[in-house]
């Protein structure tokens, strides 16, 4: 498969510069060297401007409500396991409105891949400061600088039990298109926060301020959770990016007693029959 | 209290078994070949509080808990004089006419007429069995069974079933009670009652799971919901039959998971659907708009109890209609079912599910705590219910998910079908799925695609099934009701009608949007009235938005369902009224 | 187009500096003395797209974006040739009859009738002084002055204060744009207009702060919301004047946090707002059944927008009304206001804290995308509205919460009082503010207790303010409106009374529950119509619920605001019909 | 002050043997001990068995919803920070319906107190899994048994940036009385987790499960982040109870340019005057 098949006809109407189109080539490019079939791709987002990513693809799209893209998104994998599931969405989304969400989806190691724009402010409503802005930072809602420790998605995601947890930057897109393939191979809850700059609402914490500060973590053993806690923690002048955290283990589908028996929508229906009503006689 | 049917009420304490008592004499009955409604009355908490339950019998169908009390199995001191005081004052429940039966134990309550008072000593003889403080109640049904002069081996048998799994504590449970039964017939006069034991068992069945039932009938695959009182008697059932029907049954962390999730498992094309009762459904407005928008199919199961707020959880109401109505900003089309009774519930549920998947939209079916929570006989339950999955393609030139079409309705393409991925959107889209408020938002198609959407409902308006009646023909009087109300409102029109009052019933079950056949119904009545569990008559207010009808209305909101007696009262009053002002 | 007025249009892409551009037309009007009204069209997307900005201005009070198009600002070729196609398509915008201020190097583009093109060389101008390319648009303004015959100084202060902060780039604007007015004034012909120009300057503010000042004035001490079009403009009002206020803002992680957040902080005893749109007010129902339940005054600012779900977010709808009269389940009071126009936003916002503050219960301000962004110029406001917090106690012997009074109002004791501690529950609950659903349901104080709650209501009913009417003395016909589009109405009734029709206005701004004078006032009347930005009719099918009365629906659903021309078609046509039926 | 000057006039309808009980009398003489008077003290509970509490106890108590105690009482706090704000409810209410409100107001550090009952069920509505039932569990959600990994409030409270984070156990109240003195006196906000039997849905989980696992952990280091999340980790034969977790940071009040001026309640209003106006000229 080409990248370019899995490109939609509607025109990214994303701000030039804006780091969502990292995250539009990374998609696009690992879906094409997996070789999945575009019709067996199911990306759904939640509200934002990243989440206008479905529209821009050749896949199944599903521009769901603002905070409520892993709830879809489950749904749609538990009912049609054969489909590769994204879900794609921004930090005001997935950090604020639907932190519960990603908490208990995580925990039950849903296999899906859930890829975050992390901006640090909301971009699509003009700029407010999202739970992931850093002390100080003027916003509309924040006019004298946010005073809120910022929300560490790493750390978070951890602690919930995603089974695979890694970082990544729309200025190295050759790269987190390599995190991009492993967390959709993962079977598993696999997510990815990226470092994704808005060049209009948040010009403070732009390309100019990652790029300097990230670096590539390639040789750390994934399996060890301490580490990978360590390195979610890590924050100032040097800030990690790659996978963190990469670990085995069952699925929800593999221990659920009807899921357990394939794609619910290949399962066959149940009629009754009157044997099934003896228990009311 | 009529001859041919019999009405037994068991006090107690919640944890007293109360419910379970209960249980075991309407299968007692059902398997004689009766009819058996039921009526639960429980408090908000897992202990202690007071509690009932009453069972209602008779050879032919009998629709409401009923007015009168022929039984009372009292199971403390406080219900023995609580069931037997005059004033009862439990929200419409009679007062005992008729035996009590209760310990020997229970000494020093006040005693009232109309009542024959038949102690048995229930613990005495339990404890010759077990320490089991339960067995009791086992001895007080033995007793009773004597005392409407049942058939014991029936009962034996339902307690068999009851502690199956335990053969030696069902014996032993068989043995108490007969005890209690030789005790009766030794001691007291058995009632005449005059209806026909058959033997052919009926189904006993509550609403919950008449609703789960029906959604497995549809062939649902997966039920998504978190426990909120009446409705998680459903999660329950589902819970309970998910690996013997095959169908995925999840709690999520909350209710608004809940919703999403089987938007998603409906846009990916199983059949999924979600129940909750007020306060968790209020959490899940936003997203039946998002079905709304999308065109996804959702069947959500929406369970009344009184409000607002927690209120009580354990009583019943139909105030949520408002909500239902309400539930998410815009106009988009939903439909809203209520069925009447349980045997109704299995079929809307799965009349809901063809209507979503047609129309692809939010379909409702609503129920109350009443209908939910009480367990009613059964005939025979029709398996047959067609499925029909709707417009649903697999191949198309110019794919157009949101198409315009005549009727409103598009065809889907589910996720891994070749060749037809596109767009399903939240935001206003074109026929393609392609958001039309970015670049330049086009007025046209906004317009347009609204109005494909209202379509959809100006197509299902023509297919509503015709409104349903009871004695309506030769009526001068109509009462409007829907829901749970129907049993208590056609036994009150029977006994207005035998009072010469010509009276009949309209009894829509498809409740938004209204057949307007009900406009003609209502013609040249003298007076309409509207029969509904809340205080503001939301039904009443739906009948005048939508079809300018306007009625009576005739409201009980103290968290109990009406009593036939109640309805005739007031209707009674009215009519009486009218028929002054007349002369 | 009328001689004592002027409308203006910029048009653009989004990030062009089409709304900065709008803003400062108004403001020079506004200073001029004049009275401005303006319409924002925008997309919901933050680069790109197509955007433009319409000011009108008179010195008599204008209430609509108006019919017609004097002056053209097009900041690019597409925007020149949109406005001036006669087909132009925005949902009712006019194309251009007049003058077209555009960059002379836009070349090339279809040329209409009726327009007088006047390139002006905006870029070079502008490189002339600097290289940021919104300079341009100042150039733009500055010829757009010079045709409107329009006082320079004025425009050049306006100027100076928007680049204040940077004198230098102040004075560099204002050469700039005196070069594109004397190119102007060198090249072409001014256009003549007769209002007078007074320079006593008006206030020009939008929905959203008048909607925030409000509440500041109302003695507001906490504003809590998260972000959402078109209430999130109210919220960043807040935000730049919390300290200068005293208001704490809180953006929390989501609108049920929000909402809950400030039914503590005004059960604790101080004013607390929050406000949202549609979908973000979805999520609050179940709260407002909380304070409802819990007489807890809540203030809730609901902004509507095209919907269902996500819906059209930068345009105008009145599609949430039948979400928020079904917001939560059960029966319980609720008040809301539906203010017509920004000044009376600022007054309702403080009605509405009053109103909850006395009845304890939610209160609506509703209002819509086009009453909240768009700018008016404004008198004065007066600033005196009083302060009253209702029945607050901090003594009293047997104190009762919830006690059954004859207006069903009962005493507030706020935490922190000594002695009057208490329980305030979302379970039904006695008159101390005990659970009655425990230990045994009290159906008799469950009644009581709904009645109680339901007394403020009727109370509330007695005190509603006469519903305002417009020029329906002697109308045949009526126009009933709610919200926003108050000045489309009254100017296409104006119209309407020019060609000799006698018709007016109702204009209810208390919406629920409604006065029920609408019923006298609609007597008699030849036909009713009912106007509203929405598909379905929801407020005309509120007044059948409420008052029985029955209206012909004028809907507008593309997203756009009513444009007075096109109702006076509408009306114009039934009119029409009816006078044809008559004969 | 005695601890029954803080006991209710309505008797709690709690079973007998509940661990609910424990609970109530730690709060009342922890709030004895404290010497603060009843009408200075706000308790916010959500909906369950647990969060019957208020009715039980003279103070200004507020019954909210499922799941929403911490807003609520957030909003109390803000609005008068004067008053001893504590919020009390189950499992399922903090832990399911309201994981994200515990995140965001932990990482706030709003100055209140939250103790949640423990029980690994839905008590009220008849005994469903909660998030913290162990895999295994039947209810009637799972008869088959729960499959969820059960949710860590210990670990989550700490990633959330709680500023004092313990566990107690209705087994022991004395230590949780004490446990509660010193979440009562901490600046910012507080969180414990009381193991708390329901001796009805959850017997297999009850005192004789936890009774000799649970060990009173006293002579920790309670500043040392990493220590205090491996004690959240510690579960087996040996489960420790006690603070785990206590420093001091800024709270939200100190850092909020209108709180910091002092409680709400007693700011003066802000009557608008002319010259407020002069910026829409
Ligand atoms: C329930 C709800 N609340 C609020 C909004 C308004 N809204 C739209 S996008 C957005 C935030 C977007 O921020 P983020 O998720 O970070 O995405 P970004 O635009 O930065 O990519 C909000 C609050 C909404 N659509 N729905
Ligand atoms: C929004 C909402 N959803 C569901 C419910 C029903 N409900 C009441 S209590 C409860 C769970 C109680 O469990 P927990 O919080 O652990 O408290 P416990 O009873 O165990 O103390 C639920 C789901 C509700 N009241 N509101
Ligand atoms: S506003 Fe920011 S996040 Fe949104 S498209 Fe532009 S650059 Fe990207
Ligand atoms: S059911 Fe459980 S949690 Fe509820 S009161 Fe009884 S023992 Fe306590
Ligand atoms: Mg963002
Ligand atoms: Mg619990």
């Amino acid at each position: 498969m080409m990248a370019e098949e899995f490109r939609g006809k509607v025109r990214p109407d994303w701000c030039p510069g804006c780091g969502n189109y990292a995250q539009l080539t990374a998609i696009t490019q690992a879906l094409a060297e997996l070789n999945i079939k575009p019709e067996n791709v199911a990306v759904i987002s939640g509200i934002g401007c990243s989440s206008n990513m479905p529209e821009f693809l050749n896949v199944y799209g599903y521009h769901s409500l603002h905070g409520r893209l892993l709830p879809v998104a489950s749904g749609v994998k538990w009912a049609n396991s054969k489909l590769t599931v994204i879900a794609y969405g921004g930090d005001g989304d997935g950090y604020f409105e639907g932190t519960q969400h990603l908490y208990h989806t995580a925990k039950r190691n849903v296999d899906i891949t859930y890829m975050v724009s992390d901006n640090q402010v909301f971009g699509l409503t003009t700029g407010q400061a999202s739970p992931t802005a850093p002390i100080g930072l003027r916003t509309k809602t924040t006019p004298d600088g946010n005073i809120e420790t910022p929300f560490n998605p790493i750390t978070y995601a951890l602690t919930a039990g995603a089974t695979f947890v890694a970082r990544g930057f729309s200025g190295d897109v050759k790269f987190l298109k390599e995190i991009t393939v492993k967390a959709i191979k993962h079977r598993g809850f696999s997510f990815i926060d990226v470092f994704s700059p808005c060049v209009i609402w948040n010009k403070a914490n732009g390309y100019d301020f990652f790029r300097p500060r990230v670096y590539r973590v390639t040789d750390n053993d994934v399996t060890d959770f301490n580490n990978a806690y360590r390195l979610g923690m890590e924050w100032g002048d040097k800030i990690p990016i790659g996978v963190f955290y990469d670990v085995d283990r069952p699925i929800y589908d593999d221990v659920d007693e009807v899921l357990k028996n394939g794609p619910l929508i290949d399962q066959p229906v149940h009629r009754l029959k009157d044997e099934d009503l003896e228990e009311f006689l | 209290m009529k001859d041919d049917e019999v009405i037994i009420r068991i006090g107690g304490a919640a944890g007293d078994g109360v419910q379970s008592a209960g249980e075991i004499i309407i299968r007692t009955f059902s398997r004689c070949g009766l009819y058996v409604t039921s009526y639960n009355y429980y408090q908000d908490l897992i202990r202690g509080g007071e509690s009932w339950y009453q069972v209602r019998a008779s050879d032919h169908k009998v629709k409401s808990q009923g007015d009168g009390l022929d039984l009372l199995i009292a199971l403390n001191k406080d219900a023995l004089e609580r069931h037997t005081n005059p004033s009862i004052n439990e929200g419409g429940a009679s007062p005992l006419e008729g035996i009590a039966i209760f310990d020997a134990g229970i000494k020093g309550y006040k005693e009232y007429n109309n009542v024959s008072y038949c102690p048995v000593p229930m613990v005495d003889i339990a404890r010759k069995y077990s320490d089991n403080s339960l067995l009791k109640n086992t001895v007080g049904l033995g007793a009773a069974i004597a005392a409407i002069n049942g058939d014991f081996e029936t009962f034996a048998g339902v307690i068999r079933d009851q502690f199956g799994k335990k053969g030696e504590i069902a014996e032993l449970n068989v043995k108490a009670a007969k005890e209690g039964y030789d005790y009766f017939i030794n001691n007291y006069k058995s009632m005449k009652k005059t209806y026909k034991i058959s033997k052919k068992p009926k189904y006993v069945i509550a609403g919950g799971a008449a609703i789960a039932l029906g959604a497995v009938n549809a062939g649902v695959k997966m039920y998504v919901a978190y426990p909120m009182t009446p409705a998680s008697s459903a999660l329950h059932f589902m819970a309970q039959h998910a690996k013997k029907f095959g169908v995925f049954v999840k709690m999520p962390e909350d209710e608004i998971s809940a919703i999403n999730t089987i938007i998603g498992a409906n846009y990916a094309g199983i059949r999924a659907m979600t129940g909750s009762a007020g306060g968790g459904f209020a959490l899940m407005t936003e997203a039946v708009g998002l079905a709304g928008m999308t065109e996804v199919p959702a069947v959500i199961y929406e369970a009344q109890r009184p409000g607002p707020s927690t209120g009580l959880p354990t009583k019943t109401e139909q105030g949520d209609l408002n909500q239902v109505l309400g539930a998410s900003q815009g106009d988009f089309p939903r439909i809203v079912l209520a069925p009447r009774n349980i045997e109704e519930a299995f079929y809307s549920v799965q009349e809901a599910f063809n209507l979503a998947d047609k129309y692809q939209c939010p379909v409702f079916v609503i129920s109350d705590l009443y209908l939910s929570e009480h367990y009613d006989t059964i005939d025979k339950l029709n398996l047959d219910y067609p499925i029909d999955r709707g417009y649903i393609v697999k191949e198309s030139e110019n794919y157009k998910r949101y198409e315009f079409t005549e009727n409103g309705i598009s065809p889907r393409a589910l996720p891994g079908t070749p060749k037809l991925m596109h767009n399903e959107d939240s935001d206003e889209h074109d026929e393609y799925g392609n958001v039309v408020s970015d670049a330049i938002t086009d007025p046209v198609i906004r317009s347009k695609m609204v109005e494909k959407r209202m379509r959809k409902l100006e197509d299902y308006k023509k297919n509503i099934p015709k409104t349903e009646t009871y004695k309506l023909d030769d009526a001068e009087y109509a009462v409007i009701l829907w829901g749970s109300t129907q049993g208590a409102v056609e036994e009150a029109i029977d006994i207005l009608r035998s009072k010469g009052i010509k009276i009949g019933a309209i009894e829509p079950t498809h409740i938004y949007p209204l057949n307007e056949d009900i406009k003609d119904l209502v013609k040249n009545k003298k007076l309409v009235f509207t029969v509904e569990n809340n205080y503001s008559g939301q039904f009443r207010r739906l009948l005048r938005a939508e079809l300018l009808i306007d009625s009576i209305g005739i409201n009980k909101y103290n968290g109990e369902a009406f009593y036939p007696g109640e309805i005739v009262k007031e209707i009674s009053n009215f009519i009486l009224e009218e028929k002054n002002i007349m002369e």
